[in-house]
């Protein structure tokens, strides 16, 4: 064997590098365009949602519960609208995540190799229907029987306003019906991402399979289900073209059976027709919600990755 | 005051010099006008693209008025600030506002005053009405709807109905409408389809007759705004407007459903 | 001492969780079975080769979708073109060369944050900003970078889970055989985190094809067929409805069969590039050994 | 306990990888309360045949298995049979560790909780009676609620060692329990087995034949799939009946 | 080569992981063109230490190095080095055999590819020498487009050893490279080392004694963090200074 000359480690450093460099640069560059455009989104949200705010007054936008945005003396109270937007969206949260997660077990861990390969597809299918769609199934076919529900319970009362079976609920279940294909795809490929080993060390502890996958598996994809849980619950919020149709969108208290309108089908709605002050109070309740994404966030990075934290 | 043929050889002659882009943005309600104005305008002069976003009516006169657009599409009349910010108001074509309930309703009727207290809530089932013992669930459209506001006008309804379900297009108020029991609602008439039933109201059926007759109280303008004049447009602009006012352009608006101005 | 092995029993809270399991699952396939059929059998019929290969003709009365599937396909590509290489590259910043800490809680944050914002207001910024700011208009580019923001956290956040997954023992393997980082991560990292980039591209297809209120601002509702020859690469810079605007304008319409027929071709749309996106990867997996 | 009674028995037993035919006709009897070791080069099937016999082979996929194993007479490859107890029966340590990515005491209370014990008291007390069978007590005595990922590659095989431990098999299957372990440890893993074997009946495959000559009573020689010899440690080391038995452990192999 | 020449030399190195000091005040000197041993029970910072060498502790959070190592001279923590081509120069083998999810035949020319060589006949060859060194190559020459994956626990620890060896190193740094293997393939990659050693700097983690008294030229004792006893392989084993090393390696420790 011919011994290669001895080369310093000091050595042609920089023109090796320099791709490096440039791969490092772009990725950060990638990074940090995230935060410009939420930067921006903010500033953007923020210049056009303030000045309704101090126009008409905090107290009254946001505690107020007539929302009468054309009247001859227009009010602007949407505290019925935030209440809907928060109950809502925790309720198909928490009717969506759990069937979400159950199904990503059922195709990566208990369900035969065949049904999971035909229902994934499916499922991937399932989050290219356009909102739209979603909505107008909804009000074709589950609000209906919504009425019938409704028919029955509220069967002679006086006060109750017929809203056709548009109501909580139904936005309460199309809501969660729509989050399913976010939670169930990241998942999954979380759930099929943990090292086959510790399968193995739990089984042969002579856990059931039940048990491995909740005491190994899904802890040991805890990262990646939270991750399909925040996104999840932000198509939640986000969620507006499918819900205007099947909640009633009229501004209500947010009980089961009422007709209630989200602050997202409050934006969608209205902003294509509105204009002058009304507008203004569209881009307010747009910052509402803005300031909503971000304390739900805010809450369920300290709520799920404190534990995350601790573990390390 | 021009003879038919000079006519003729001025259309040729405009036909084959006209060129440019005329863009419109607005109401989704006038999307079906929109675009046969734009499809039939273009064949006539193929060297003008017609370009229409459906964005909604005050988007539209929003982006008229910032001079994005050339033309803004508005299925209501303009309000105050919106002139004073430079929006002229043409209206184009007249469109009739029916009202509706699913076809199983045995109530096929309304008087205005009817109408008026169902929509205010006082009402509350068919049978005060003549018909069978079931709740009135009743639907409207989304505030700043050109539709509502024109019905919630005529009526003078303002902000006195009681919705139990305000939807944002004239599609899904007619999905809603036949789905549900006992639903009424009100639509663009040029969307009238047989899922849904149209009452008659004070005894006159809604049909572009009655309203062109002046017999049918409900219907509402279709805008196009321009920034400034017609005058003061672009030769493209200009020509589109003649278009519109001419015996083609009107047989073009009444294709679509629609009621034309006179 | 020797208890019998042949006692299979199920313990009630095994039994309990598998039920709960089967249910959700039944649950979720029924309901998506139901929809994917109820769309096609509602769909199916107005779907013909006039349908597909011509443009609506308002004078003609006749209907056509072919512009339209030509504008979804532009805009999914465009935006994956843009969001696919910066989501998984801010991924790859995040977790392999950003120190764990703050920085890239809040980079995490507002990418979260990103996800959480109603498309609708996605739409009035990219109207806003790329529309009349950067000058492009009602453009089928202004919409593709608008939507490019909306996706990002999607593939950014699942790239960043996979490539947690990736055990350390092939960083330490290929680093320690002098290979540079760019050259480990394209080697090693991204083809074992390849699942998970696919669920992000795939999510975030849908998100693109499922988009009306963002679209309606940015991308605009035209529905002719582009020009040929130069007019292919001009048609970015024109304004373009896709597929789901063109749905959302019929059912405003109540026009519901065109839009079922829409839902229905999407459909197998969404099918057809999902499946080629597996196909594109599985022949960019250099870890694939047969 | 009887010395002399057949614990496992298996019955032309093949195992197939796919087209890789893996395990050739094993007929072997494991006897109770005895250490049994299955020495080979790499690649010979021993991890396979390891795993057969508590069914961990059910989880790879392309996977065929022909013949008979049974269990103090009962086959585990009945449908009739609970896995769960045949593996709780049959502690096993894996070739490379696979601790789980939780606290050291975590990993060794994981077994008890799934078996049903849930008092504290009872729980420190197993964790550290396992801890101290697999010689790693001391070690980390003060980081019991730490990451079980943060130890060194030997600390994480006997702490796998000890995670098995805690659940009391009556079978001990240990692939190269040693491998990643000094003298030290080695000779306490040893011990350990010894210990065991009264109770216990104890299987380990190892690659060191020395180990094999000093603590098993039974040797299983294999080569490409097929055992070549089984007998009595004694006999295997001193007088082995095949010419590649002897090849092998005289080191005078390939 | 000059056999009495210091290829390795490090200065009261300390490393820490968070508050663990794992390694204390090492000073050595590692010849070049011998094979060097480290020994010590587990956990002492064997493996630790080797990692420094190549930077590979770069790689781990919250470790804190103090000190100073030199490879040929040059200050290897110097801001200016190149890591990729320190740890070209230093190949490694780590403890847990670690094949990349890709076929045998790509993991082999991974490390060449990496440096620049593309033509598929040089590879070819490098590939089945690589192979041949680390006594792989009859067992996977017709399985070399399969996955790594699929190998067993020996056959994946000597692949890795070809692996590193396909980047022809100066010094190769070998983390218990024997200790899934079978007394053949361990005598086929003891062989091979002192084939290496005539070209390359070997330093070897064994906890196999006979194994460090057989190939290794110098032995260092390691013990909770620190080198009790540095010295060629014959004092060390048969005239230690240390009580401890003595106790050790007579397997009276502990
Ligand atoms: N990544 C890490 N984080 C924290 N502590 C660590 C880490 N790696 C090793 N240690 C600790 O440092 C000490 C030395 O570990 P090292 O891996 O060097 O031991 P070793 O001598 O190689 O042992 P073995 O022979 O068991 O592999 C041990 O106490 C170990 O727990
Ligand atoms: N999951 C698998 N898929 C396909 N082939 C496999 C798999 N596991 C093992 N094999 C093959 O089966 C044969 C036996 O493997 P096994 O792991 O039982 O060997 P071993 O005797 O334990 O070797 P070692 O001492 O190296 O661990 C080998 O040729 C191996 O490549
Ligand atoms: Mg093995
Ligand atoms: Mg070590
Ligand atoms: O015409 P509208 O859609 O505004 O009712």
């Amino acid at each position: 064997m011919n011994k290669q000359q001895t080369f310093s480690i000091l050595g042609n450093r920089k023109n090796k590098s320099a791709v490096e460099e440039i791969a490092q640069v772009i990725f950060t560059l990638c990074a940090f365009l995230a935060i410009l455009a939420v930067i921006s989104i903010t500033v953007y949200m923020v210049i056009n949602g303030t000045p309704a705010l101090f126009q008409v007054g905090i107290r009254e936008i946001l505690f107020g519960t007539a929302w009468k945005p054309t009247a001859e003396n227009p009010s602007f109270g949407i505290l019925y609208v935030i209440l809907t937007s928060i109950i809502g969206t925790a309720l198909a949260v928490l009717l969506g995540v759990p069937i979400g997660i159950l199904t990503a077990v059922f195709l990566a861990e208990t369900a035969p190799r065949k049904l999971a390969a035909l229902v994934k597809p499916a499922v991937e299918l399932l989050a290219g229907i356009p909102s739209v769609v979603y909505g107008l199934l909804g009000l074709m076919i589950l609000n209906p029987l919504m009425y019938k529900l409704e028919l029955a319970i509220f069967k002679g009362s006086d006060t109750h306003q017929f809203t056709g079976g548009a109501n909580l609920l139904s936005a309460v279940i199309v809501l969660a019906i729509m989050i399913l294909p976010t939670v169930i795809n990241i998942s999954e490929s979380a759930i099929r991402a943990v090292h086959p080993s510790l399968k193995s060390a739990s089984l042969a502890l002579g856990a059931s399979h039940i048990q491995t996958i909740f005491k190994v598996i899904l802890p040991a994809a805890k990262s990646g289900i939270i991750t399909a849980v925040v996104l999840g619950v932000g198509r939640a919020i986000g969620e507006a073209m499918a819900i205007t149709l099947v909640s009633g969108s009229s501004v209500n208290m947010p009980l089961p059976f009422n007709s209630v309108r989200f602050l997202t089908t409050a934006i969608v709605a209205e902003m294509g027709y509105a204009s002058g002050l009304h507008r203004q109070v569209l881009f307010t309740i747009g910052l509402v919600l803005f300031v909503f994404i971000m304390i739900i966030n805010i809450t369920l990075n300290s709520i799920l990755k404190k534990g995350e934290r601790e573990d390390a | 005051d021009t003879t038919a043929a000079d006519t003729t050889g001025a259309e040729t002659e405009e036909t084959a010099d006209l060129s440019g882009t005329i863009s419109m943005a607005g109401s989704t309600s006038m999307e079906k006008l929109a675009n046969a104005v734009a499809e039939s305008f273009m064949a006539k002069y193929p060297g003008v693209t017609v370009t229409a976003e459906f964005t909604g009516s005050s988007a539209g006169i929003e982006a008229v008025t910032a001079g994005s657009v050339d033309i803004g599409n508005s299925s209501r009349a303009l309000k105050d600030e919106e002139k004073e910010a430079g929006a002229v108001e043409n209206i184009v074509a007249i469109d009739g506002i029916a009202v509706v309930t699913d076809p199983a309703n045995t109530v096929s009727g309304l008087t205005k005053d009817q109408l008026i207290s169902v929509y205010k809530g006082e009402v509350k089932s068919w049978s005060e009405l003549g018909g069978e013992d079931a709740p009135i669930v009743v639907i409207g459209r989304e505030a700043g709807s050109g539709t509502r506001g024109a019905f919630e006008e005529l009526l003078e309804l303002e902000d006195a109905c009681a919705y139990a379900s305000e939807l944002d297009s004239t599609g899904a108020v007619i999905a809603k409408v036949a789905a549900t029991p006992g639903a009424i609602g009100y639509v663009s008439l040029d969307a009238l389809d047989d899922t849904v039933k149209a009452f008659a109201l004070d005894g006159v059926e809604a049909t572009a007759e009655n309203i062109k007759a002046g017999n049918y109280f409900l219907s509402r303008p279709f805008v196009m705004a321009t920034k400034g004049e017609i005058s003061e447009q672009s030769e493209a602009v200009q020509e589109l407007f003649k278009y519109l006012a001419s015996d083609e352009g009107k047989q073009v608006i009444s294709g679509v459903g629609l009621i034309t101005v006179d | 001492m020797h208890d019998s092995i042949m006692n299979r029993r199920k313990r009630t809270s095994d039994v309990f969780v598998s039920g709960l399991i089967n249910l959700s699952a039944a649950f979720s396939v029924i309901l998506l079975a139901g929809i994917i059929a109820y769309v096609f059998v509602k769909g199916i019929r107005s779907v013909n080769l006039q349908f597909l290969t011509t443009v609506t003709s308002t004078l003609n009365k006749t209907v056509g979708i072919a512009g339209n599937i030509v504008n979804t396909l532009y805009i999914i590509v465009i935006t994956l073109l843009i969001a696919t290489p910066v989501g998984i590259g801010s991924a790859i910043y995040l977790n392999e060369y950003a120190k764990p800490g703050k920085l890239v809680r809040a980079i995490e944050f507002t990418t979260e944050t990103l996800s959480g914002i109603p498309s609708i207001i996605f739409g009035m910024f990219g109207m806003m900003f790329f529309g009349t700011g950067l000058g492009l208009g009602y453009s089928i580019l202004t919409g593709s970078l608008t939507l490019t923001l909306m996706v990002l956290p999607l593939i950014t956040r699942n790239t960043q889970e996979a490539l947690k997954t990736v055990p350390d023992s092939y960083r330490s393997g290929a680093l320690g055989m002098g290979a540079t980082k760019w050259y480990m991560i394209r080697t090693v990292l991204l083809p074992s985190a390849m699942p998970g980039i696919i669920t992000g591209v795939i999510l975030a297809i849908g998100r693109i094809v499922g988009e009306s209120a963002a679209l309606l601002f940015t991308a605009g509702s035209g529905y002719l067929l582009p020009k040929s020859g130069i007019g292919f690469l001009k048609k970015i810079l024109e304004s373009g409805g896709t597929l789901t605007i063109q749905l959302y304008l019929s059912m405003a319409k109540a026009e519901y069969s065109t839009a079922f027929g829409i839902a229905a071709v999407l459909l197998v749309i969404v099918l057809v590039i999902n499946w080629l996106t597996k196909v594109l990867s599985r022949k960019l997996d250099v870890t694939r050994a047969e | 306990m009887n010395e002399n009674q057949n614990k496992i028995i298996t019955e032309n037993l093949n195992l197939y990888y796919g087209e890789n035919h893996a395990l050739k006709d094993i007929n072997m009897k494991i006897r109770e309360g005895a250490i049994t070791a299955f020495i080979g080069p790499s690649g010979c099937g021993k991890s396979t045949f390891l795993k057969t016999l508590n069914r961990m082979n059910d989880l790879v996929d392309c996977v065929r298995i022909e013949g008979k194993v049974y269990l103090d007479g009962e086959d585990i490859y009945d449908p009739k049979v609970d896995t769960t107890l045949l593996r709780k029966k049959m502690g096993m340590v894996f070739q490379q560790p696979n601790p789980f990515p939780m606290s050291i005491y975590d990993n060794i209370a994981y077994g008890p909780r799934i078996h049903g014990i849930k008092n504290k008291a009872a729980l420190d007390e197993i964790v550290e009676r396992s801890l101290r069978g697999a010689a790693i007590f001391d070690e980390v005595k003060d980081r019991l609620k730490k990451s079980a990922l943060g130890l060194s590659g030997g600390q994480q095989q006997r702490l796998c060692i000890a995670r098995a431990l805690a659940v009391e098999p009556e079978i001990l299957l240990m692939d190269e329990p040693t491998s990643a372990l000094d003298p030290i440890s080695t000779l306490k893993v040893e011990e350990l087995m010894e210990e065991l074997k009264k109770d216990y009946t104890v299987v380990v495959v190892t690659h060191n034949m020395q180990q094999a000559a000093r603590v098993s009573d039974y040797t299983a020689f294999f080569l490409v799939g097929e055992v070549i010899e089984f007998d009595t440690t004694d006999n295997i080391f001193s007088r082995p009946r095949d010419k590649r038995t002897e090849d092998y452990i005289t080191g005078r192999f390939g």
